[in-house]
């Protein structure tokens, strides 16, 4: 279904959403925020929108810190969000995690509790290689509505059913052109790029031979093993789980975690199976065009370009890819 | 006010715990916002046991060893000192109230002294109030 | 989105109703566990080979090997103590309730085992699961055919279960080798490393399965033993243990490739694993 | 005379060839115009793939962790000399495993001003001259290049390295006459607008990535303190707390030890002025003690190191005894 709004109400619209939902939108190039009238639109932001789904901090239970004490489950958050301005790479994100995380308690309700409105966005960013990825833009992947700007409006496509609570009396059935204007967009997208044959190459590619291939020394040199690619990164979700205590009383928390750090696979007898800096960069690597492709037919990639654009050590993603894909 | 603000002090085992020993033995007066932990020198206490009192509800923390010259390892203190400088420049430097930090040289035989540093930090404290800034608190949500 | 059923992270609470000290060294504690919910204890159903994460209230989680049967009313965990949940759970005296979120992971597939020759090698505390095993087959002792059990310690005081041990060696239908490294006060058994003991067991590969249950040492040495007496890879079961935080194949701390130990395994034949990077 | 990569180059080749170090680590270029790529060659033939980084942000040094037991050498900028020789004084590396090609450093760009410039930059170029010239989406630029310098080559003391094996020519920027201007402006704040700058731009936006950990040449703890579970003396979470006692103790553990590259900064993806606190030590360091960090592989470092007329004033019992309380 598809429909239109002038642009001139996107802010009004906003506004009478934010007043029924907790409303997140880009705040900066940084990242989202509430919305409080400030909106940035004009490219992706460096933090993705994963941070609403696997959260910097997600409690489990909570408890009285003594032995023998029964810990109490503690209830999510409730109430509904609508988050505005997500990209489509970074829905896509969302929805890949979400084949692992499907029955995942905390995050199937984040998941039912937000609703997530696209932004096309007006050309694709300085690193962006979504389509060498598979992603199409227009699909409207882990999306409610889409929100595609041409001409002075929005035409806005809905891709469930329940998202139809979210429109108002500016949104109005979109006419045959404006649908041939989308779908014509769609078309010259779909003209101009295509998934990239690494992705066959790489599925084809046996594991030990990609583990074991000569290049990863020389790849990994400039990795710093830090975390900041996988806490940009939309897809990387792995997770710590931590209990925090503070005086008589704690809570179970889980939190992002990167496979770069050592503590990551490091067993309490001292023992490590990924020691070694290359191994745990190799690891990060193999999870997302290898291990993940091979289980679910997609990479665990949305090509944002983030690690590309923010390695400081220039680790490009690309290569990477490219070298794995001649094994 | 009732609030009585507690405060952890690192005290070395040779001069200035003996020194808090004393005090209680002559019977000296001083607040009771003391909570003494013995360390084998001033030097084994690292930044992170000062921050990591504070964070766990501190409301000011007091490293005392010998003085110079009296060091049971002959020149502990002395390393102390230096870092010690340099962490009060830093915490300072972040904002945090320089009075909540204290160091202190103090003898086995300064069991007055001990009791005075005492009552001075426990004022000094006292006026700043507790410790709200560097004081960790259960959260359920948030970053 | 896909309704499945919904898994959380939530332990259900559980008391140590018994806690024995099973090594010389005191760095192996046996725990005997009830769920505290007598509903839930009754419908625990494990395989043995699974596991299950213990939960110390600020400490946290760990996964330990379920070392009962599932036949055996308390649920018992071997626990020894190395890390900050494991030392924190040694600490704890019988009557406190803990956190059990299991059971998890897949477990031997014992149907599959059926009317076969059974060889089971242990070494160190790593028997635990094998334990859970051993109970059940001898529960169901004539649904399989011969029994071998290969378990050897450091020395005769880190021996676990020393009881049963005692009892086991009584049946004339399981053959029970026990062994330890050196030559030790008391001790008139077995003397020599598991992979050596077992070259002179010889147990043969024809119609039968081995699951090999130890420190890396020893399996790397035992493999070659039992393909020199005519297993195939197909034939010899492990149990990976790696770090992990949720035990539900989310996490993903646990990966030795695309493999999960926490979800895939813990259990995989030695043909499985070496088609995965060695990375456990 | 060749420019500055020529002679790189050159000189990485006679290194290699006469046998002075097996491997060469220094800059090749990167996937953006504003990056760098740290490169290892190790041959003649392949010095081609060194650069003069002018965005090389972070220290080369940290590599010789990652090559311990080779030899190698690394193109030495000041701050990159300065490194090695605290690790040297450290005993972190033996100097006859490392050979240092010094370079008087020009100063290097910093790639968060260059983003800065337009939506998309396309090239930098960069012949060391004071002008820069930048190609963006909406056309050619040209800069000062004093105008896109990283604030720590900005405030450098020591842009010429005071250890090296040879040194190879470039024209240096000079020293900085005010090292300290940052930091004198946070200390003129008051104690609370300090701690809200310290909150804000600080703590609040750590993603806890510890890339400025990894990106440290000194931070080399086989276990860093954050890592610790026995006892954990810094939470996991995003928690300000946690994380402020993570940056106090992290910037206090480079006390007398930070040569001020930047890495950590550099390395930040959220731009979180970290060198302000190691920088803020290192002043203290210099007023206090006269000690200036990785100047002099045989000297003493600064808290291996005491006199007995140390300032003590900051302690309370001196200031109760001036004030003839005790």
């Amino acid at each position: 279904m598809l429909y239109v709004l002038p642009q001139e109400k996107l802010s009004s619209w906003l506004k009478g959403l934010s007043e029924k939902y907790r409303l997140f939108v880009p705040v900066s190039a940084e990242g989202f925020g509430p919305y409080e009238g400030e909106l940035y639109l004009e490219a992706r932001t460096r933090l993705s929108v994963k941070e609403f789904f696997l959260p910097w901090r997600e409690p489990l239970l909570r408890f009285e810190a003594r032995p023998g004490a029964v810990p109490e489950p503690v209830a999510g958050p409730e109430e509904k969000r609508v988050v505005f301005g997500v990209r489509p790479c970074d829905a896509k994100g969302v929805a890949l995690i979400e084949k692992v995380f499907s029955e995942d308690e905390p995050f199937r309700r984040r998941r039912e509790g937000t609703f997530l409105v696209g932004l096309m966005c007006r050309e694709p960013g300085s690193q962006c290689f979504g389509w060498a990825m598979g992603l199409d833009p227009f699909a409207g992947e882990g999306l409610d509505l889409l929100f595609v700007e041409r001409e002075g409006r929005y035409l806005v496509s809905l891709f469930t059913a329940r998202a139809r609570e979210l429109l108002d009396e500016n949104f109005a059935p979109a006419d045959e052109e404006a649908a041939r204007a989308l779908e014509n967009e769609r078309e010259a997208f779909r003209q101009k790029y295509a998934a990239a044959p690494a992705l066959e190459k790489l599925k084809e590619a046996p594991l030990l031979a990609l583990y074991e291939a000569p290049f990863w020394e020389e790849l990994a040199l400039p990795c710093l093993n830090c975390g900041a690619c996988t806490f940009l990164c939309p897809t990387c979700y792995c997770f710590d789980v931590q209990d925090e205590v503070v005086g008589g009383e704690g809570v179970r928390v889980r939190l992002p975690d990167a496979c770069m750090f050592e503590l990551y696979s490091r067993h309490a007898s001292g023992h490590n199976p990924r020691r070694s800096p290359v191994a745990r960069f190799r690891n990060r690597f193999l999870h997302k065009f290898k291990y993940f492709l091979d289980l679910y037919g997609e990479p665990l990639c949305v090509g944002c370009g983030r690690c590309i654009e923010e390695c400081p050590a220039g680790v490009n993603l690309w290569d990477i890819i490219r070298t794995m894909s001649e094994v | 006010m009732s609030w009585e603000p507690k405060i952890i002090a690192f005290l070395c085992n040779w001069c200035s715990y003996a020194g808090a020993d004393l005090a209680g033995v002559s019977r000296l007066r001083y607040p009771p916002s003391i909570r003494i932990v013995r360390v084998p020198c001033s030097s084994r206490v690292s930044p992170a046991m000062i921050l990591d009192a504070l964070k766990s509800g501190a409301d000011g923390v007091l490293v005392s060893g010998c003085h110079p010259g009296d060091c049971h390892y002959l020149t502990g203190n002395l390393y102390a000192r230096r870092r010690f400088y340099m962490l009060k420049k830093l915490l300072e430097f972040a904002g945090i109230e320089p009075e909540r930090v204290q160091f202190a040289w103090i003898s086995a035989s300064e069991g007055d002294v001990f009791a005075k540093v005492v009552t001075e930090i426990t004022e000094r404290v006292k006026a700043l109030g507790p410790n709200t800034k560097f004081r960790k608190v259960l959260r359920e949500t948030g970053a | 989105m896909v309704a499945a059923p919904k898994k959380n992270m939530i332990p259900e609470p559980a008391r140590i109703e018994r806690v024995v000290v099973e090594t010389d060294d005191g760095l192996l504690k046996s725990f005997y566990l009830r769920l505290l919910d007598e509903e839930a204890h009754r419908a625990f159903r494990h395989v043995p080979g699974q596991f299950a994460m213990l939960s110390v209230p600020g400490k946290g989680e760990c996964p330990i090997g379920i070392a009962s049967a599932p036949s055996e009313d308390l649920i018992l965990f071997t626990v020894f103590r190395t890390g900050l949940v494991t030392d924190a759970l040694h600490r704890l005296p019988e009557g406190t309730v803990i956190g059990l979120r299991g059971p998890l992971g897949n477990g031997y597939p014992l149907e599959d085992f059926r009317g076969k020759n059974v060889v089971l090698i242990a070494g160190g505390f790593a028997v635990t699961t094998l334990r859970a095993t051993l109970v059940y087959l001898l529960e169901h002792r004539d649904d399989y055919g011969e029994i071998t059990m290969i378990y050897g310690a450091r020395n005769p005081g880190l021996l676990l279960y020393k009881p049963e041990l005692k009892a086991w060696q009584e049946r004339k239908d399981l053959k029970l080798y026990l062994t330890v490294d050196r030559e030790a006060p008391g001790w008139d058994g077995l003397v020599g490393f598991v992979p050596q003991i077992t070259e002179q067991v010889a147990p043969s590969g024809e119609n039968a399965v081995a699951l090999v249950c130890g420190p890396p040492i020893m399996i790397k040495f035992t493999l070659p033993v039992l393909e020199k007496c005519g297993f195939t890879p197909e034939q010899v079961y492990l149990s990976l243990e790696n770090r992990m935080r949720c035990g539900i194949g989310l996490c993903h701390h646990c990966n030795v490739g695309p493999f999960l130990v926490c979800k895939d395994g813990p259990v995989i034949t030695l043909a499985e694993l070496k088609k995965l990077p060695p990375e456990y | 005379m060749g420019t500055l990569t020529e002679k790189i180059r050159e000189a990485a080749a006679k290194v290699l060839t006469e046998g002075r170090a097996e491997v060469v680590v220094g800059y090749g270029p990167g996937p953006l115009p504003y990056r760098n790529r740290l490169v290892a060659v190790r041959s003649a033939e392949e010095v081609n793939r060194l650069v003069w980084p002018s965005f090389g942000v972070l220290n080369p040094a940290n590599a010789l962790h990652k090559l311990r037991g080779q030899k190698v050498a690394l193109v030495a900028t000041g701050c990159v000399s300065r490194a090695v020789v605290v690790l040297l004084q450290e005993g972190q590396v033996k100097r006859e495993e490392v050979y240092l090609l010094g370079v008087p450093c020009p100063g290097m760009l910093d790639p968060a001003k260059v983003r800065a410039l337009a939506a998309k930059v396309t090239r930098v170029e960069d012949d060391l001259s004071d002008r820069v010239l930048v190609t963006t989406s909406e056309g050619k630029k040209e800069i000062a290049r004093e105008e896109l310098l990283r604030a720590n080559c900005l405030s450098c003391r020591h842009p010429s390295p005071p250890l090296y094996d040879e040194l190879i020519e470039a024209p240096a920027r000079p020293v900085s006459a005010e090292p300290y201007a940052q930091v004198e402006e946070i200390e003129g704040l008051s104690p609370s607008a300090r701690w809200a700058w310290f909150e804000k731009e600080i703590v609040s936006r750590c993603l806890r990535c510890y890339a400025c950990r990894q990106a440290c040449p000194l931070c080399y703890c086989p276990t860093c303190f954050v890592d610790d579970s026995r006892p954990q003396w810094v939470g996991k979470t995003r928690d300000p707390v946690d994380t402020a006692l993570y940056h106090l103790v992290r910037a206090y553990h480079l006390t007398g030890r930070c040569v001020d590259c930047g890495s950590c900064e550099a390395a930040c993806p959220q731009g979180i002025p970290l060198r302000l606190l190691t920088k803020k030590l290192e002043k203290e360091a210099l007023s206090a003690f006269g000690f200036e960090a990785g100047l002099d592989p045989e000297a003493p470092l600064l808290f291996t190191d005491f006199r007995e007329d140390d300032p003590e004033d900051f302690m309370i019992t001196h200031e109760l005894k001036a004030a003839g309380k005790i």
